[in-house]
């Protein structure tokens, strides 16, 4: 890829603290230098947005792939696939330290993805292969990572955020700075466990950030049949005093931009933040799903539009931060990746038998 | 008769509720707009309406605890689980208030309520996802727990389990739904608390519920061709248990399997070998074997699952160690 | 007590809903005749106003009385008092109509006597006897009265809600005007149910008063201490989109002047509404807890500086409502009725043994 | 050897914890300012301040689930419910995570986490709040469960449940809380899944857990002055079960009562029978006979719980049908 100078324009996240009202004020655009607009970002090099690009295209590939062996039989079970909310996943995660923690529920192969974990070992678990990451015992739903502190994949809705709470109650313990990042739908919000934790998190000052990935529908409901003030969740954090970041999960230099400036602050001052990115997903809620009966075809398409696989390698060359042949060549390397990956889960054994007796206690 | 499925079964068995009595509503996640996650109530909310059909937030613990408060109210709510799985986070709602309001009060308040659920592993849903929790809710006293094995019994139970004035766990194993079987066409209702003998024979009883009573056939089937003749009982409903039926026939042929497609360790099957050891030892020719999933976690690999789940061959074994014992 | 012309003041109920900001308005004070003030109460007369003082008293005296047969072992398991809360629970509870529902948790004698229910069954019932309302087997925490539309006293804390909802459910299934007002503590808001049931509520817009006794202590939590904001509530309700009615309980008339107007709201329209009565119980938790060791004498004074019992008859001998000799005949009319429930109570049977096995199932 | 009260040894156990360790914090509902339900962390928060001993909001589900999260980060959280009634809000978060986290990671998290709770009836309570949980979660695999019946187990038992890295359940029966007992001077731990056998003999064998193990004393005494000679197995933990205890007590005397202090239908022994009645049918001399509360929802009065619960009469009883058999 080229490296002269080139223009660039500065990412739009909304970050704003709830108690503030509704003006939106970019927090990311200390020191911004007017002199310099338009900008692709202020604080990322070519190298960086070019590997988010390829995560995104890793995820998109990986998720596709999936569906694929899905059909074939090579994936079993429940497959809830990712496919247009990667710029959320990507802008969210890529800002983490490797120190930092992440939960997350059972759409995760995107947030394994992003989080750099090994394609092979997660779509062996895919597979459910001896050399998955969770052994072959987790599946889909259920990816781990531990030594690089991804921590589930967790199938029981909201169930996952007083795990993350729990995480980030011993990072205050131990005093360290790590943050936790848990991830959850607009549909969890429903459960009980959502205001419990935030509560929880709020009244001790819990270093973990709230991330919802509001793609408008929970399974096959719409956020407004199940929630009276629809889609909007701002105003829901004035309950538990918690800033609240607003932002367009298709964009994934906004996500980037306000998720970078939440880790600072929960890095820094250790209160919970929760964000919301709104986003979709162009497929069902699992591969059993066809995601048409409950949602028009239009309001798929319209979010289509946005596909953040097509806006953003178009602003990289815009910006010339790429060029076609860069792309071109992501695209076989990636490719070779997702094909290697699947090769490697192919190839891998089964676990034996006598392993589902083992890894039931310590 | 007529043939259809296990889903046809229920399905039927909602609609004529719904349709012959004002008070019968359904609630559960998804299953208007999306047509249910199984699929039984596909078409309902458009041929029914969104009074009688009600979708719900993912809030298990509020819209059980609401089918219980509608119910104490006069109306006759069926609460439909996405998954008995799910049951966990509504347990408090389900164990503490549906099944003990009535006593609480003294007999003031009864609660018609049907939770439907799907149950069972086997589809490589992992850990949290493939419990059969209808063993636990049905050692709660004052809920009556019913767990069909076939199209028929889906129906005649359904229909007792939507009359009844008492909350009712109606567990429906996945693997069943695309099952077909004979469905006679005069109404009819099956009492909970009466098992029905799958199968006469007379040299070892296996006594199994649900999807259960299919693997139970298999094991008959082997055990046949080589010349044992096993009868099979199918409870139908797991509280109350059938023991006079259960325990004739463990006195006919001395010999007893029971089987948990539920884990061993704490099965339901636990409850009823203690109890009719206790019943009737002296008619024992040897222990009573039960056979029932692993106690280990469920995990996703197939073959892990699959070695898990107990089948016919374990079955199979089970008897013969009565047999030769 | 004497029937001439009187001073009266307008009771100062704080009703608003929470999109309208901080500003009080008093919607009770429709059709309000300036030329008549001060008034007691608009809308009561004075056998009402007496009434009411009436049932407070008896609260009093029975909740005083069930100690005392708690320390001679006639009442047993737990116990937990009403004293201090009289005049929210009298407010609340007495511009219900028959046909309305109640549901509250385990403090519930208040509540049931504001009710109008049976003294001596509710005396029997925590004496154990077959007499009680319960047969004896529902006990202090398990008051229920269906044909008088008492549906319990639940023990387990936010169970309660739920089962509110869904006879509002039922209400608005059967299309009736009927009202159901669910009670329950500051510390129960951080139940998921208390989450979960307010979604529920307001996306299904249920006919529904959920009525928060904040007594400033869940147990020996003092609100602030599991809660990030504290004691006020009234915020917490922006993210169901429910009216919020704050009101001072320790002021019966501003009590019943504001649940009036939310009853009668509900009951024209439908939507559920929250209250928040400020009060404060004098005692410990329960008969066991000597209430003293997590607050401190002096807020305990306070508070029972503006004790209802005090506050409330010092206005109606002010207003010539009632005369102290008014007083003292209804004071030994109330401790005849309380004697009376302990005698029915003291030589009512115990349950026939064979009764255990009566209503586990219909 | 000191005489302690049960109380005092969970207090103990959990101090010495506590200053052993920097990672061990206890987690619950007012167990700090006011000083927990039970009085069992008196004083703690000021000895150890509020980061060791934390107040929790009435919030079941998050804070046992932010047990099992800082579990996994590292720390070894001692989580305290109120009652073993209220883990009904948390059910999801001890059953489908506290239990199955390190199997669905293919283990590679670890829960080192102990969940302690008074349990049991008798103390006129009523339905919601009697109930004796830890015989259900005793049957989850990938969790422990102990039940100590006197202060030397209690204060063993609690070591091992802390230095565990396994989830533990930890179910203390709140009768026992009062009772004396000897406790060794020098350290020592109990390790889970061995029994304590309280009591020789020859005649039959007597199995509970808890204060189950009080009952069985008493009715031991009862039948010693009839000459029959009992032998008490004290399980000391549910899960694992010790069964060569079990079974080589069995084999000894032939006959065998087992007591639950829960309800009897569903209770802890329908396992642990089902399971000797089959590894040892042949040394059984009579049918193994449970005795439990009655299967109803517990009553408020006083004579009707006391009715409902099992009693040293009701295993005598129990004792003698297995004599007479
Ligand atoms: C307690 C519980 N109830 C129901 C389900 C079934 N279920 C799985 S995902 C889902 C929808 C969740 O929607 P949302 O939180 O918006 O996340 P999304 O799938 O849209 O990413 C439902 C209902 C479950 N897994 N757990
Ligand atoms: C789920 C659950 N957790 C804990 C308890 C024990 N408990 C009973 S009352 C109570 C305090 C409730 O406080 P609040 O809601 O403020 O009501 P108040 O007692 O002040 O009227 C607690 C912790 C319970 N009954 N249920
Ligand atoms: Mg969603
Ligand atoms: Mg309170």
């Amino acid at each position: 890829m080229e490296q002269t100078e080139k223009p660039r324009i500065t990412a739009t996240g909304l970050v704003r603290p709830v108690s503030n009202g509704p003006a939106p004020v970019s927090q990311s655009n200390n020191g911004f230098d007017a002199s310099r607009v338009p900008v692709l970002s202020e604080s990322l090099d070519d190298s960086e947005l070019f590997r988010m690009y390829r995560l995104m295209l890793l995820i998109r590939r990986f998720e596709e792939t999936c569906g694929q062996h899905y059909s074939l039989g090579n994936i079993r079970g429940f497959l809830h696939l990712y496919i247009g909310q990667e710029a959320t996943g990507i802008g969210a995660i890529t800002p983490l330290e490797a120190r930092d923690y992440i939960v997350t529920h059972y759409r995760d192969h995107g947030h394994a993805i992003a989080r750099g974990l090994d394609t092979n070992r997660i779509m062996a678990e895919m597979f459910g292969k001896n050399t998955g990451l969770s052994k072959g015992k987790g599946g889909s739903m259920h990816i781990f990572d531990a030594p690089q502190r991804f921590m589930g994949g967790h199938a029981i809705v909201g169930a996952q955020l007083p795990l993350a709470a729990g995480i980030a109650l011993a990072q205050q313990y131990m005093e360290t700075d790590v943050v936790t990042m848990v991830f959850f739908g607009d549909g969890a919000t429903n459960q009980g466990t959502f205001h419990e934790t935030l509560n929880l998190a709020s009244v001790w000052q819990l270093p973990v950030i709230f991330f919802m990935e509001n793609n408008l529908y929970g399974m096959g409901s719409a956020v407004g049949r199940v929630r009276h003030r629809g889609s909007d969740f701002s105003d829901a954090m004035g309950a538990y005093d918690v800033d609240v970041v607003s932002v367009d999960g298709m964009d994934v230099l906004a996500v980037r931009e306000a998720t970078q400036a939440a880790i600072d602050q929960v890095r820094a001052h250790g209160s919970p933040i929760f964000i919301e990115a709104k986003t979709f997903r162009f497929v069902g809620h699992s591969f059993a799903d066809p995601g048409d009966q409950y949602r028009d075809r239009s309001e798929v398409d319209l979010w289509r539009r946005r596909d953040p696989l097509v806006t953003y390698p178009k602003r990289l060359l815009e910006y010339g931060v790429v060029t076609e042949s860069d792309l071109d060549d992501l695209s076989a390397s990636v490719d070779a990746e997702i094909e290697a990956a699947v090769e490697f889960a192919m190839n891998s054994p089964n676990p034996d038998m006598s392993e589902a007796f083992d890894d039931v206690y310590a | 008769m007529t043939e259809i499925t296990f889903r046809e079964a229920i399905t039927r068995g909602l609609e004529e509720a719904i349709e012959a009595d004002e008070s019968v509503f359904i609630m559960g996640e998804d299953i208007g707009e999306y047509g249910g996650a199984y699929s039984v109530t596909k078409g309902f909310i458009e041929k029914y309406g969104e009074k009688r059909i009600k979708d719900t937030p993912i809030s298990e613990a509020a819209f059980v605890g609401a089918g219980v408060g509608a119910a104490s109210a006069g109306l006759r709510p069926v609460v439909e689980l996405m998954s008995i799985s799910f049951s966990l986070v509504a347990f408090d709602q389900i164990v503490n208030m549906a099944a003990n309001l009535r006593y609480m009060s003294g007999g003031q308040i009864k609660v018609p309520m049907v939770i439907r659920a799907p149950t069972g592993a086997g589809v490589q849903l992992g850990a949290t996802h493939s419990q059969s929790f209808e063993t636990w809710l049905s050692e709660v006293p004052g809920m009556y727990c019913a767990c069909p094995s076939n199209p028929a019994d889906a129906l005649g139970l359904l229909r007792t389990a939507i009359k009844s004035d008492n909350p009712v766990i109606f567990a429906e194993h996945s693997h069943l739904y695309g099952s077909r079987g004979d469905v006679p066409e005069d109404y009819y209702e099956i009492p909970f608390g009466e098992a029905r003998i799958d199968r006469v024979g007379s040299d070892l009883t296996l006594v199994s519920y649900g999807y259960g009573v299919h693997i139970l056939r298999e094991a008959a089937d082997a055990m046949a061709e080589d010349g044992i003749d096993a009868e099979i009982v199918d409870l139908r409903s797991l509280s109350p248990i059938d023991y006079p039926t259960v325990v004739a026939s463990v006195q006919k042929t001395g010999r007893a399997v029971m089987l948990d497609t539920a884990r061993r360790n704490g099965g339901a099957m636990a409850e009823i070998v203690s109890e009719v050891q206790e019943r009737v030892m002296d008619w024992l020719d040897g222990p009573i074997v039960r056979v029932g999933a692993k106690d280990v976690p469920w995990p996703y690999n197939r073959g892990l699952e699959q070695d898990i789940l107990p089948n016919a061959e374990d079955v199979v074994a089970a008897a013969m160690r009565v047999i030769t014992f």
